[in-house]
């Protein structure tokens, strides 16, 4: 009976300064099993993972797995390597100067006879995987230049390369992703499971757990809640027990009616990124934009940033044209961004979590560039109650705050400067279902006050349950314009089509106005 | 009635890494024994400074630091007397004795500082700068040349040795119609120096007929390019300051001459001086500033002990 | 520490907060080897000794102050000792051979420095050239051109009452220590308080951050190298009046001893932190450990060899310490 | 060009995959410089400039070689010229004084080298030292022990054969140069085909990265500081022949211009990028720039000012025309 059990972790403790993050976690994982972890943001999820692969040291407890009847427990990362243990962490962990061939053969170059790499046999290989996961990319193409949802591809794929593998963890892999390359993962979990190999899950959307786990293991604070088969449960179950009370449909925000145009996109383009593009955003609507991966929605929002120039086309903000050349401008004219990738351009991960709140408004809590420290001090804490930010201090470095209290708080940082046209690219990645619903509270707040918000997001339930409108988007120009009533009336399914139907797509649809 | 006194005395180099200073080390050591022995002393003698000449400011942190630390005495050589004389004058006033030796606060017959410093020993620059002219010249003529260019070398700039430079090429051009180039530095860089000379010798080719080094590294650099090309018959180099590198070059013939100060003799001298004005109470030298004359040594007068102790001074290390 | 829960504005003041981790461990090496100094030698604890220790530390204090705001943006800056040559230099010129009053000959040298540091800048930011290939450029160019203004030679005849500034102290704290001093707590006031102070930090956190936050980086850039290249020229001017002249020579190899104050003292070369209060104490380890060489009398050779250990020891405690935490 | 699907193995070998961008700049640079000078005057081209210019870039070559492996790593190696210096003590003592034998000289410089490597890395390693402070600390540690270890004086009496090899040539290439060039070579297949040369870039991409790929940091370390401490005592050895004897100040400054020759060729100083082939014409264009000032008979003091002006201009048009792809 006990032989199938893969992994045992008995009584495991882990802290940090001025933090408990583990609290005695006890749990079995069997061969084959696909195993849920959820909780809250900061519930310790990731730190566990860390654990287990024996790239964080215990507090206390032991964790162990079953090498062929051995117990053994990996000290670093390249014992868990060599024990067959694999993790694709939260935070894409990749080297971003190498190509992708590389990646795949990190630490264990493919060497020929003479003992030097095997840079044509590596390419070929890589270039296999890549094809098996359908990413459409050169195996030497340098990282760098991906974007990041591919990036993430990667680093799933990657773990496919090696020979032998007892177990693999996944943490929050399809934050980034949208459903085509979800199902890529799913039938790539599936394989795994029927090799006999044990999956650990982590992921705060729900019916992802339901449709592809055996087992959910739910955390709080911290400490072990239980364990269950997933036939057992439903998506209530789960939410009542990982935040402590039920909750209605997340999505249900008040609508208010469309007030005035706040900003309007006439034909922009910027070449190789995407071409004509038009929209309007009104007072008091959300915005939906939707695409597959590269169909350009962070590029244009950056264009309208001032992160890159527009080449043709103009925008206008409220009827007038603007010229905007950096962020710096945009900013003035009242505009927020949320970047999709926090880490790279969203945060600064060494500074305390007080900085990066306001980071971005100095200019509002300052006289003559003399900053008040109490209001830079008050504004945080305020922020850290109100989405409920996670942190023992506000000057906690950002760096040591898990992945879905670093997403709070760049949004913390978005709000710190009450732009009137928000836009949020991806904005819940990573971010449990309390807080979502916290978030979309938010945006139903910002839009009650007469604020425009535009709503990238890849999750198609997201999107399309809190557009007033949705634009969908195809190899970087607009296909559709979906109003709230036609939005009611279609499925998901019929909004991936539109999204993928880039050939006719043109004669279906004008351009949103 | 010296019987049983001890006196705290430090040297304050301007460059300890230098060949030059370390043999007026030699010379102060020696003359720190003969002293001891002589009256009964005990002298507790220490070396301070830095590495390089061109960390002035370091030099002059140095000397502060001396001066803190309370000595009887104080013997240095400074590179940057405008900067030197206040902490002198300073030390003097706290009833230290500070002697210069080399390189002083003002130049042979000038009496402006003369309150800030008790002794000072020296070998004129511009002697020196002469003397090698005059000897390039003849060197030239024995080989029959009338005509061409010749290279100078050294290794920082610096006010108080320009008139090794500016002195050597104002009498060549004053005496011959040989070109003489600006003087290219080396920072104290052998690689640097011969560098420096290769690249002359490549560029002027024929033409160079002389090359100059104005101090040790410059000779070291010369001799090593010139063996390189293979043209020590037809180039007249001259040295300023000897170390062991250029005693070997005098000898294959690749350096044809070097000047040498008496860095030993000016060592002894100021700290002899040093030494018999604490003990007497006042400077026993009749004169504050004393010349020491530069000698020539060639491959033909090297091995004279005379000579010789004058190019390696460790041979008179006690 | 970092992790406590903050109660407040009260918690601010006390040691803990006040000092960081690096700090404290530079202060703590200081300690010792003050301890060991005075108790080892006659001499080490006078005041002469001590304003000597002060005043020494002004000029590459000062430097190093400037170059812990370049470090933080993840920069560096190479020029600072030509910099700061190059200012000396302009004093001496001014006063000496220009005929300038001393008020106009600080301000031609403020100008030099401030001007150097734009072209830092400017070279840095508008053709993206890695600050250590810029710095190192400017600084190659800088000593080129203060041999040629000053035909190579030392340039005496400096003002008298000028060079007597650096003599004179106010109370016990020579005057040279007291800019050093006023420069730091304007230095660290500055990062503190200032949207500037916080503009480099996130610079240094990551130029994309900063951008999209909405910091110009071009601004960025030419305030901390334009204000660096004025604390350099400051330091210059001290140097003016604590020589008494300007040699070619002035100012170089600083850079070393600027950069090292700064990284002792917490200053971290990919950016995103640094200390004024830490440079500072970085700054006296450095003076003091040659001081305290020359009080033991020991061999200048030995003595170098003992500056290179203290140097890593001290940062090896602050490490050990951190990670007994 | 990174989204074309790979059109195979063939494209591998045109001249815009065999050089890198920066390289095809340098090299553009370099030209120039070649041009202007043996068109000006009448002796740059002659055999004996040309292997004047591959003889004396040979030393800093090889320097600037580990350099640059220590910079992709997102290191950085101060000690390097302290190091070389040390070996070229040791080859000269070994020899002169202790009369050991030619090759049984160059095992322990050799060693000498790898002992000071591994120092470096057991500081920077083990106690988390920055390494500019940890090899900042070795250099001064190892000028001190030369002076202690030379009395300070220079160490003459070196083998007359082994003196003999730093003029000797194979055909037109200098010994020197050919030592240069195969260290080259060796270093640039090294960092292309080995697991090794592989782990630095991985490592410079990210430590962490590197930790949560089972790349061992410590390993990687060790072989990297390891590695450039042989590789600098090679440049050693080859001074000493060269200056046939050793000098307490021998490899003195190099840093700075091995640095330079680095991040001239491409080398990122905040690692993950560098490339051997940009370092080698780095390291030529700071030798050529200073062959042609004499060459053209400018005076040192323009010819400074000059250095640095090409130095940033190398950089600049490299930087425009990349901005102008
Ligand atoms: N290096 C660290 N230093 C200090 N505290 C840390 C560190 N890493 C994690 N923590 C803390 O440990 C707790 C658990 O974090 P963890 O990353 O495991 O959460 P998580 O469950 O993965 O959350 P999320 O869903 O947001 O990713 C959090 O409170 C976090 O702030
Ligand atoms: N498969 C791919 N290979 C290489 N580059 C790609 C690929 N897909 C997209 N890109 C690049 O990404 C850019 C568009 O990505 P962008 O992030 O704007 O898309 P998006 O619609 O926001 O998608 P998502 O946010 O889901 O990644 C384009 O410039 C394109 O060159
Ligand atoms: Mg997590
Ligand atoms: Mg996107």
């Amino acid at each position: 009976m006990n032989d199938d059990i893969l992994l045992r972790v008995e009584g495991v403790e882990k802290s940090y300064p001025g933090v408990r993050a583990l609290k005695g976690i006890t749990t079995f994982i069997r061969k084959g099993e696909v195993r849920a972890l959820i909780g809250e943001n900061g519930a310790g999820k990731s730190t566990l993972i860390k654990c287990i692969m024996g790239v964080e040291t215990l507090s206390k407890g032991k964790i162990e797995i079953n090498v062929d009847g051995r117990w053994c427990a990996p000290r670093n990362a390249i014992d868990a390597k060599r024990l067959g243990m694999y993790a694709n962490y939260q935070h894409v962990n990749i080297a971003k100067d190498l190509s992708i061939a590389e990646n795949y053969y990190l630490g264990r170059w493919v060497k020929n006879r003479c003992g030097v790499i095997d840079w044509n046999l590596m390419n070929r290989q890589s270039q296999q995987v890549i094809d098996k996961f359908q990413l459409h990319v050169d195996a030497k193409a340098k990282i760098r230049d991906l974007p990041v949802a591919l990036q993430a591809m990667v680093t799933i794929s990657k773990i496919s390369v090696n020979e032998k593998i007892r177990l693999v963890v996944f943490d929050e892999p399809t934050a980034l992703l949208e459903n085509d390359k979800v199902e890529i993962l799913f039938r790539f979990i599936r394989e795994l499971k029927q090799q006999g190999i044990a999956v650990i899950y982590i992921s705060h959307r729900l019916e992802e757990i339901i449709d592809i786990c055996d087992t959910v293991t739910v955390l709080k604070d911290g400490a072990y809640v239980e364990t269950r088969p997933v036939c057992d449960v439903d998506k209530e179950y789960l939410i009542s027990k990982m935040v402590g009370r039920p909750m209605e449909d997340i999505y249900r925000i008040s609508h208010y009616p469309a007030g005035a145009g706040l900003m309007r996109a006439e034909g922009i383009s910027v070449p190789n990124q995407f071409e004509n593009m038009s929209f309007a955003l009104h007072a008091g609507e959300i915005l939906g934009f939707f695409g597959l991966v590269g169909a350009g929605r962070s590029e244009v929002m950056r264009a309208i940033f001032g992160v890159t120039r527009i080449t043709k086309g103009q925008v206008c903000i409220k009827g007038k044209p603007v010229k905007i050349r950096s962020p710096k401008d945009a900013m003035k004219r009242g505009i927020g961004f949320l970047t999709e990738d926090r880490r790279l351009d969203g945060l600064a991960l060494e500074q305390t979590m007080r900085i990066n709140v306001n980071m971005n408004s100095y200019d509002m809590i300052s006289k003559w560039g003399i900053i008040s420290l109490a209001r830079e001090n008050q504004r945080a804490e305020e922020h850290r109650k109100r989405i409920r930010i996670v942190t023992p201090s506000t000057q906690q470095l950002v760096s040591r705050l898990s992945g879905g209290n670093q997403q709070k708080v760049v949004i913390a940082k978005l709000l710190c400067r009450q732009p009137d046209i928000l836009i949020f690219d991806e904005p819940t990645v990573g971010v449990d279902v309390g807080a979502k619903e916290e978030i979309f509270q938010i945006i139903q707040n910002l839009t009650r006050q007469g604020k425009g918000v535009i709503l990238i997001s890849s999750y198609l339930p997201e999107v399309m349950g809190l557009s007033d409108r949705l634009v969908v988007m195809a190899e970087g120009r607009v296909v559709d314009t979906i109003g709230k009533e036609r939005l009611e009336r279609m499925t998901e399914e019929d909004v991936l089509r539109i999204a993928s139907m880039t050939g006719q797509s043109k004669l279906s649809t004008g351009v949103a106005s | 009635l010296a019987e049983g006194k001890s006196f705290k005395i430090v040297w304050v180099s301007c460059s300890t890494e230098s060949e030059f200073w370390q043999y007026q080390q030699i010379g102060m050591e020696n003359a720190v024994a003969d002293l001891q022995a002589q009256y009964g002393i005990t002298i507790d003698f220490s070396v301070a400074g830095p590495a390089n000449e061109s960390e002035t400011e370091s030099y002059l942190r140095t000397f502060e630091n001396a001066v803190a630390s309370k000595p009887d005495a104080i013997i240095s050589a400074t590179q940057v007397p405008d900067m030197t004389t206040a902490i002198a004058r300073d030390a003097m006033g706290m009833g230290i004795v500070v002697n210069f030796t080399n390189c002083g606060l003002e130049p042979v017959g000038s009496t402006e500082y003369i309150d800030c410093y008790n002794q000072f020993y020296t070998t004129s620059s511009g002697d020196i700068g002469d003397t090698a002219g005059k000897i390039m010249l003849e060197s030239l003529a024995k080989l029959g040349y009338t005509k061409g260019t010749i290279g100078m070398h050294f290794s920082n700039i610096n006010a108080a040795l320009a008139p090794r430079m500016d002195n050597f090429k104002a009498y060549v051009e004053a005496n011959s119609d040989f070109e003489v180039l600006d003087t290219l530095f080396h920072a104290n860089d052998m690689a640097t120096a011969q560098a420096n000379a290769e690249n002359q010798i490549s560029t002027y080719g024929e033409n160079l007929v002389g090359l100059y080094g104005a101090n040790n590294i410059s000779g070291d650099g010369i001799a090593l390019a010139i063996e390189g090309a293979g043209i020590q018959d037809k180039v007249v180099s001259i040295g300023v300051d000897s170390d062991s590198l250029e005693i070997e070059a005098l000898a294959k013939g690749t350096l044809d001459c070097i000047i040498v100060q008496d860095a030993y003799g000016q060592g002894y001298a100021s700290m002899k001086n040093a030494v018999e004005t604490l003990l007497q109470g006042k400077n026993p030298e009749a004169a504050k500033q004393v010349l020491i004359a530069p000698a020539v040594v060639t491959t033909d007068n090297m091995n004279t002990p005379e000579f010789a102790a004058l190019l390696d001074p460790t041979m008179l290390k006690k | 520490m970092t992790s406590q829960p903050a109660s407040g504005n009260q918690a601010r003041f006390n040691a803990r907060h006040l000092l960081k981790q690096t700090e404290i461990s530079l202060l703590m090496v200081i300690t010792v080897l003050f301890l060991i100094a005075s108790l080892g030698t006659a001499n080490f604890i006078s005041a002469y000794n001590l304003t000597n220790i002060l005043k020494q530390s002004a000029v590459i204090g000062v430097i190093a102050i400037a170059q812990t705001y370049v470090i933080i943006t993840g920069g560096i800056d190479i020029s600072c000792g030509a910099v700061a040559g190059m200012s000396t230099l302009m004093v001496a010129l001014s006063q000496a051979v220009w005929g300038l009053p001393v008020w106009l000959s600080l301000v031609v040298a403020l100008a030099a420095g401030l001007i150097c540091g734009l072209f830092n800048a400017f070279v840095i930011h508008e053709f993206n050239v890695p600050p250590m290939i810029a710095t190192l450029g400017t600084q190659t160019i800088l000593r080129g051109l203060i041999k040629v203004f000053s035909n190579g030679g030392t340039v005496s005849g400096i003002n008298k009452g000028f060079a007597a500034f650096a003599t004179g102290s106010v109370g016990f704290v020579p005057n040279l220590a007291v800019v050093w001093l006023l420069v730091a707590v304007f230095g660290a006031l500055l990062l503190k308080y200032s949207t500037f102070g916080r503009s480099i930090l996130v610079l240094g956190s990551g130029r994309e951050v900063a951008r999209l936050s909405g910091i110009s980086i071009r601004r960025t850039n030419y305030l901390v190298y334009g204000f660096a290249g004025l604390l350099f020229s400051i330091a210059g001017i001290l140097l003016a009046s604590r020589m008494n002249c300007a040699t070619p020579t002035a100012g170089m190899g600083y850079e070393m001893n600027a950069i090292a104050a700064s990284v002792l003292g917490g200053a971290s070369l990919s950016g995103g932190a640094g200390s004024i209060v830490g440079t500072l104490l970085g700054t006296l380890l450095i003076i003091l450990i040659d001081n305290i060489g020359i009080q033991f009398g020991v061999d200048p050779f030995t003595m170098e060899v003992v500056t290179g250990l203290v140097i890593v020891t001290a940062v090896v405690v602050d490490q050990l310490k951190k990670r007994a935490k």
